[in-house]
C-alpha cells in the first residue's frame, strides 16, 4: 500500500464572485477557486459534481451547471433547501466556501456526436444539463452535433431558471429549438401550459438518431420516460442524472450505493438500460 | 410453563382465525433457548412458533409503534414489567387502547443468560430451560444444570414489583403472588450513588459515558421514547435555525448531553422495564440514571412507578399547589 | 517467511518494550467490555480472554476524528490538516479483524486514496493472535479462513505451552522480529509449529453452527423484491449496534463543529449507520431507504452481495459479533440459511 | 428535580440555582447575580462536559 500523497476529503478554498438570482429561491452561484494556478488547471466534463462547503455548516454536492468550455469560473444552480442550501443563500458576493471535486462521471458527449440531442428538464433540473447545452453550443463544439431541442418546464414562470438563456441566448443559435412550458395558466404568461410529459408527447420529437437527456423531479423523470417509450426512443437513447444524499462523493461513506453501485462514483449519469438494471431504491 | 405456552398459540391461533387481530407479537426462539426473538405471527400455523421462557427478556411494547398509523388490531405478548408499557402508550396517545388485544403472561422473573453462560460454558448449547418457581432447571449439550433463582434472575427480576401484567385482556396462566414486603422499592443502588461526592459520581459517569457508541438502541427499544421523530435526528430542528441539538460525534461532552437530555424525558415516564440497560452494548447501568428519577419523583410528588394504571397523571407536566419547591 | 518463539517471560519483556517505543495498542477491559486502546501500563492488557471484545477498527477508521480545522479571516480561509500519526503497534488482533481489514482497505483504497485511514494503516504493524476457543456464534470458517490464519497481520502469534509462536507475514512482522531478535529464538519453533498445527485441528471441530455460504451470492443477486425482508426486517429496533461492533462497517458522516468563535472550527468524520432513519434522508424529504425493510435489506445484501460485487471480498468475515450484540436476536448465520430456503 | 439530576451525575450542586424573582424587584437580580457569579469562582471552572482536548 502506498503512501496517500494527496488527501481528497479537503476541499480547495475559493470565492462566490457572482451571485445571480434565478428565480425567487434559486440562485446562480460564480465560483473562483482562490488558488489562481488551481483555477486554470481545473477540468470538469459536463454532468459532473462537486462538493462546497459553508464551514460551521457542511457540505454538500452540487451539479456543476456551467459548461466546461468557461474556464475563467464554475457555476452552481442551487435551490434553497436544506441547511447548506440556506447558508449558501446567506453569503454575499465575495465570501468564502470550500470546494472540491470534480466527481462523478460525465455525459458521454464523445458518443453522441453526429446525433441530434434532445434535453428535457423540470424546475431546478436543468442545471446539470445545462453544462452539456452550454458545451455543444459553444461554437468549438456546435459542428460535432445535430439539431438540439430543449423541453423544459417548471411550476410558475418564476420558477423557470436562466431565463436569459432559455428565451434569448439558446433560441437564437442555429439548429435548435426551445420548448418552454408552466403548470399553471399566469396572467403575463402566453406560453404553453401544462406538465412536462404532456407537453413532450404533443411536441413528439422524432427519435431516429437522436439522444435524449433527462433531469427533473422523480415523478416527472417516470412520466417523461414513459412518453418517450410511447414515442419510440429506445432505453439506449436515454440518459438521466441521479441524485442522492451524499457526504464523501469517493465512494467511501457507504449512503449513495443503489445496490453495488455509487452514485458518486459511477454516476450520476447513467443510461436508461443501466437505470433498469438497478434495484429500484433511489 | 409448558401451559402456558400451549395457552398462548391457542389463544393467538383463535384470535388470528376469528380475524380478530391481524398479528399476535409474540416470542420465538431464535438462535437457541437462551435466544429467543420476536415473532410476528400473521397465521394459525405461525402461532404454533410463539414461545415462552424464562430467557423472553425483550418487551414488545414498542413494536406497536410500527403499526401506531395503521388501523388494524394487534395482540402482543407483555410480562408484569412490560405491561406498564402499555399504559405508557395508551396514556401518551400513542396506541388506543381498542387497537390492541393484551396477552399478559404472569413472569416467575428471567434468568440472567449471561450469567447462566459464564456458569456453565460461554460455549454451551442451551436446549430447554423450566421455571420450577425457586429455581430454573436449563437442559443443554453440557448436561443439566439448575440455578436458584436468588442468583441467577436477571437484576431488575430481583426487585421486580410487578410479576403479574398491570393490564391484559387475556392471562395465559395463573396470578403469581406477591410478598407484601416486596412492594417497596428501597433504591439501595441509588441510595449509595447519591452518597458519593461530586468528583466520584463525575468520574463515575464519565467512565461510563465516554464509551458510548450513540448507537441509540436505548433510546429505540424504549416505550417512554415515543416521539414521531426524535430531537436528536432533526437535523434542522424547527424553532431553532441552523443549529443542531446535539452533535453526532460521540465524544464524552456530547453523550452526557444524550444520556441527560433522554434521562430528563423520560422522567416521571420510565417504566423501569430495563430494557435500555439490557441492550446497551457497551454495559453503561442505564437503569442507575432511570431509577435515580424514579425515586426522586416518587420523594418529591409521591407517585408510584408510572405505567401502574392509565389514569397516572405525569408529576412533571401537571401543577399542583402542593408541589415542592426545594430548589428555590 | 521467519518463524521464531518467545517464551513467556520474554514476552512480557517484548510488550514493556512495545509499549516504551511505540503506541502500542491491545485489548483493554472496561466494565465487562474489551476495547482496542492506548496501552498505559502492559498489566492493562487483556489477551487471554475468550471474551466478547469489540473490533480494533477503530484504529485505523476512529469513531470521530478531525479531518481539518477551518479558520476563516475577513479576506482568507485557512484549513489545517492534523498532523501525520505516529508509528504504532496493534497488538492481539484476532484472525477475523486481520480478514476485516483486508476488507476495508479497498473502500478506502482505490482511484480516491483516504488519507485518514491510509496513513495510519501505513505506519501499524498488526500482531495477530490466534484464537483459543471458538465461540457460538463464530463462523470464520465459511469464509475460508480459521481462527489460527494469519492472514492481514504482519506477525502473527499462536500461544503455546512454551511461549508464543511468532510467524512473519509481511516485511514489517520481519522487521519486527529483527528489532526485537534477542528476544525471540528459533530453537522449539518445529516442535511449536506442530502444536499450532494439533490446536487448528482442535479448534475446527470447536464450531458448532455450520454455515454454508454456496449459493447466497447468487440468490441474492434476484432478491431485492422478495417478500422475506419485510418479514426479516420486523423485529429491527434500527439501532447501530450491529454496524458499530461490525469490524468490516464503515460508514461515516462528516460534520462541522463550531469552536472558539464562529469563524473557526473544525470538520470531522464520525461513524454512521445505514440503520438510522436520516442517513438517506434527501433534503426534500424523500428517503430512497425509509423504512426498516429497506434498511435492513440494505445491511445484508451489502455484507452478502454489494461488498463482493464491488471490491471482490466479502463484507462480512464471520465474527459473530452482530449476532451476540443485537438486542432483538438477529442473526445473520439464520439469515444466511434463510436465504437460500428463500431465495 | 432537574437540579438532582446535575448532582447525580456528579455536577457540583452550586452550581445551579433557581430563584423566583418579580420583574419589580430589580435589586434581587442584581444581589443573585453576584452571589452566584462568587460561589462560582470559588469553584473553579467547571471541567465537566468539555471536550477532552
Amino acid at each position: 500500500m502506498e503512501q496517500a500523497v494527496r488527501n481528497p476529503l479537503l476541499p480547495q478554498p475559493a470565492t462566490i464572485e457572482k451571485i445571480i438570482p434565478e428565480t425567487g429561491d434559486v440562485n446562480t452561484f460564480r465560483v473562483t477557486l482562490d488558488n489562481a494556478e488551481a483555477m486554470t488547471r481545473w477540468r470538469h466534463e459536463p454532468g459532473q459534481l462537486a462538493m462546497l462547503s459553508v464551514f460551521g455548516v457542511g457540505e454538500a454536492m452540487f451539479s456543476i451547471s456551467s459548461s466546461p468550455t468557461q474556464r475563467e469560473y464554475l457555476e452552481f444552480s442551487i435551490k434553497r433547501m436544506g441547511k447548506v442550501t440556506t447558508a449558501l443563500h446567506g453569503l454575499e458576493e465575495g465570501a468564502k466556501i470550500g470546494l472540491r471535486g470534480p466527481y462523478g462521471n460525465y455525459f458521454p458527449y464523445e458518443k453522441m456526436k453526429g446525433k441530434d440531442l434532445l434535453f428535457i428538464g423540470g424546475g431546478i433540473g436543468l442545471a446539470p444539463l445545462r453544462s452539456l447545452i452550454d458545451f455543444v453550443l459553444a461554437d468549438e463544439n456546435r459542428g460535432d452535433y445535430g439539431k438540439v431541442e430543449i423541453i423544459y418546464g417548471a411550476r410558475s414562470y418564476d420558477d423557470l431558471c436562466f431565463k436569459r438563456q432559455i428565451f434569448e441566448e439558446w433560441p437564437q443559435k442555429e439548429g435548435t429549438a426551445v420548448y418552454t412550458t408552466i403548470d399553471r395558466e399566469e396572467e403575463q404568461w402566453d406560453g404553453h401550459v401544462g406538465f412536462v410529459p404532456a407537453y413532450v408527447e404533443e411536441i413528439a420529437p422524432a427519435a431516429g438518431n437522436k439522444i435524449a437527456l433527462t433531469c427533473g423531479p422523480p415523478i416527472m423523470i417516470k412520466f417523461v420516460l414513459q412518453a418517450m417509450e410511447k414515442l419510440g426512443f429506445k432505453d439506449e437513447q436515454i440518459y438521466s442524472t441521479l441524485e442522492l444524499r451524499m457526504k464523501c462523493g469517493i465512494g467511501k461513506c457507504g449512503r449513495c450505493n443503489i445496490g453495488s453501485k455509487f452514485v458518486c462514483l459511477d454516476g450520476p449519469v447513467f443510461n436508461l438500460t443501466e437505470i433498469k438494471e438497478l434495484p429500484p431504491e433511489f | 410453563m409448558k401451559q402456558i405456552v400451549d395457552r398462548l398459540r391457542q389463544e393467538a391461533a383463535r384470535l388470528l382465525a376469528a380475524g380478530d387481530v391481524a398479528m399476535v407479537i409474540g416470542y420465538a426462539k431464535g438462535t437457541d433457548v437462551a435466544r429467543t426473538t420476536p415473532y410476528f405471527a400473521t397465521n394459525e400455523e405461525e402461532a404454533q412458533n410463539l414461545t415462552w421462557n424464562p430467557f423472553c427478556t425483550n418487551n414488545l411494547v414498542k413494536y406497536l409503534l410500527d403499526f401506531r398509523f395503521e388501523d388494524t388490531k394487534l395482540a402482543v405478548v407483555v410480562k408484569g414489567c412490560d405491561s406498564k408499557g402499555i399504559n405508557r402508550l395508551i396514556y401518551d396517545r400513542q396506541f388506543p387502547r381498542e387497537r390492541v388485544v393484551v396477552l399478559g403472561v404472569p413472569c416467575g422473573g428471567l434468568l440472567d443468560r449471561s450469567k447462566v453462560l459464564a456458569t456453565i460454558d460461554p460455549g454451551a448449547e442451551l436446549q430447554s430451560v423450566e421455571d420450577l418457581g425457586q429455581e430454573f432447571v436449563v437442559r443443554t449439550d453440557h448436561g443439566e444444570f439448575t440455578f436458584a433463582k436468588e442468583q441467577y434472575l436477571l437484576p431488575k427480576c430481583a426487585v421486580c414489583r410487578n410479576p403479574n401484567p398491570v393490564i391484559s385482556d387475556v392471562l395465559l396462566g395463573e396470578e403469581l403472588p406477591v410478598a407484601e414486603e416486596e412492594k417497596s422499592d428501597t433504591f439501595d443502588d441509588i441510595v449509595e450513588m447519591e452518597a458519593l461526592d461530586p468528583a466520584a459520581k463525575s468520574a463515575f459517569w464519565d467512565r461510563h459515558f465516554n464509551r458510548c457508541l450513540r448507537c441509540y438502541a436505548c433510546r429505540n427499544v424504549c416505550p417512554a421514547c415515543n416521539c414521531r421523530e426524535c430531537a436528536f435526528e432533526q437535523a434542522v430542528p424547527g424553532w431553532q435555525q441552523e443549529a443542531c441539538w446535539l452533535s453526532k460525534k460521540a465524544s464524552v461532552d456530547n453523550n452526557y448531553t444524550f444520556h441527560l437530555i433522554r434521562m430528563f424525558d423520560v422522567t416521571g415516564r420510565c417504566i423501569d422495564c430495563g430494557e435500555c440497560e439490557r441492550v446497551c452494548p457497551v454495559n453503561i447501568p442505564l437503569r442507575k440514571l432511570y431509577r435515580k428519577v424514579i425515586k426522586d419523583v416518587q420523594e418529591l410528588f409521591g407517585d408510584t412507578t408510572p405505567g401502574l394504571n392509565i389514569g397516572d397523571g405525569l408529576p412533571l407536566t401537571s401543577y399542583r399547589k402542593e408541589d415542592p419547591e426545594e430548589f428555590m | 517467511m521467519t518463524v521464531k518463539l518467545i517464551n513467556k517471560d520474554r514476552f512480557n519483556v517484548f510488550l514493556e518494550r512495545l509499549a516504551s517505543g511505540n503506541e502500542l495498542v491491545a485489548p483493554i477491559e472496561e466494565d465487562g467490555n474489551i476495547f482496542y486502546r492506548r496501552v498505559t501500563s502492559v498489566n492493562e492488557i487483556t489477551l487471554e480472554a475468550d471474551a466478547f471484545c469489540f473490533a480494533p477498527k477503530g484504529h485505523f477508521f476512529p469513531q470521530y476524528e478531525v479531518l481539518y480545522k477551518y479558520q476563516q479571516g475577513s479576506n482568507a480561509l485557512v484549513l489545517e490538516e492534523p498532523g501525520p500519526a505516529g508509528p504504532s503497534v496493534l497488538l492481539g488482533v484476532k484472525p477475523c479483524d486481520a480478514r476485516a481489514l483486508l476488507s476495508l482497505d479497498p473502500v478506502f483504497d482505490g482511484n480516491y486514496k483516504d488519507a485518514y485511514y491510509l496513513d495510519k494503516r501505513v505506519k501499524t504493524t498488526i500482531i495477530g493472535l490466534s484464537c483459543r476457543k471458538v465461540r457460538y456464534n463464530c463462523f470464520c470458517r465459511a469464509f475460508g479462513f480459521g481462527p489460527t490464519s494469519g492472514e492481514g497481520a504482519d506477525l502473527f502469534l499462536t500461544e503455546v505451552k512454551d511461549g508464543y509462536l511468532a510467524e512473519a507475514l509481511t516485511s514489517k512482522g520481519e522487521a519486527l522480529l529483527k528489532d526485537y531478535s534477542d528476544l525471540f529464538t528459533e530453537t522449539g519453533v518445529d516442535g511449536a509449529l506442530q502444536e499450532k498445527e494439533q490446536l487448528a485441528v482442535q479448534l475446527d471441530t470447536q464450531f458448532k453452527r455450520k454455515v454454508d455460504l454456496d449459493g447466497v451470492k447468487a440468490r441474492l443477486d434476484n432478491m431485492f423484491e422478495h417478500p422475506y425482508w419485510e418479514r426479516l426486517a420486523r423485529k429491527c429496533l434500527t439501532c447501530g449496534i450491529c454496524t458499530f461492533v461490525c469490524p468490516t462497517c464503515h460508514c461515516f458522516d462528516i460534520i462541522d463543529e463550531n469552536g472558539g468563535g464562529s469563524n473557526c472550527g473544525s470538520r470531522l468524520r464520525c461513524w454512521d449507520a445505514c440503520m438510522f432513519t436520516d442517513f438517506t434522508l434527501h433534503t426534500s424529504g424523500h428517503n430512497p431507504r425509509p423504512g426498516k425493510k429497506e434498511r435492513v435489506r440494505n445491511r445484508f445484501m451489502h455484507k452478502l452481495k454489494y461488498h463482493l460485487d464491488r471490491y471482490r471480498v466479502t463484507g462480512c468475515v464471520g465474527c459473530g459479533r452482530c449476532i451476540e450484540k443485537c438486542p432483538v436476536n438477529m442473526d445473520i448465520i439464520q439469515v444466511i440459511a434463510e436465504i437460500k430456503e428463500v431465495g | 428535580m432537574f437540579k438532582r439530576l446535575m448532582e447525580y451525575v456528579g455536577f457540583e450542586p452550586e452550581r445551579f440555582e433557581v430563584r423566583w424573582i418579580s420583574g419589580s424587584e430589580g435589586g434581587k437580580v442584581v444581589e443573585t447575580a453576584i452571589e452566584m457569579a462568587e460561589k462560582i469562582k470559588a469553584l473553579g471552572p467547571n471541567r465537566k462536559m468539555r471536550d477532552a482536548k
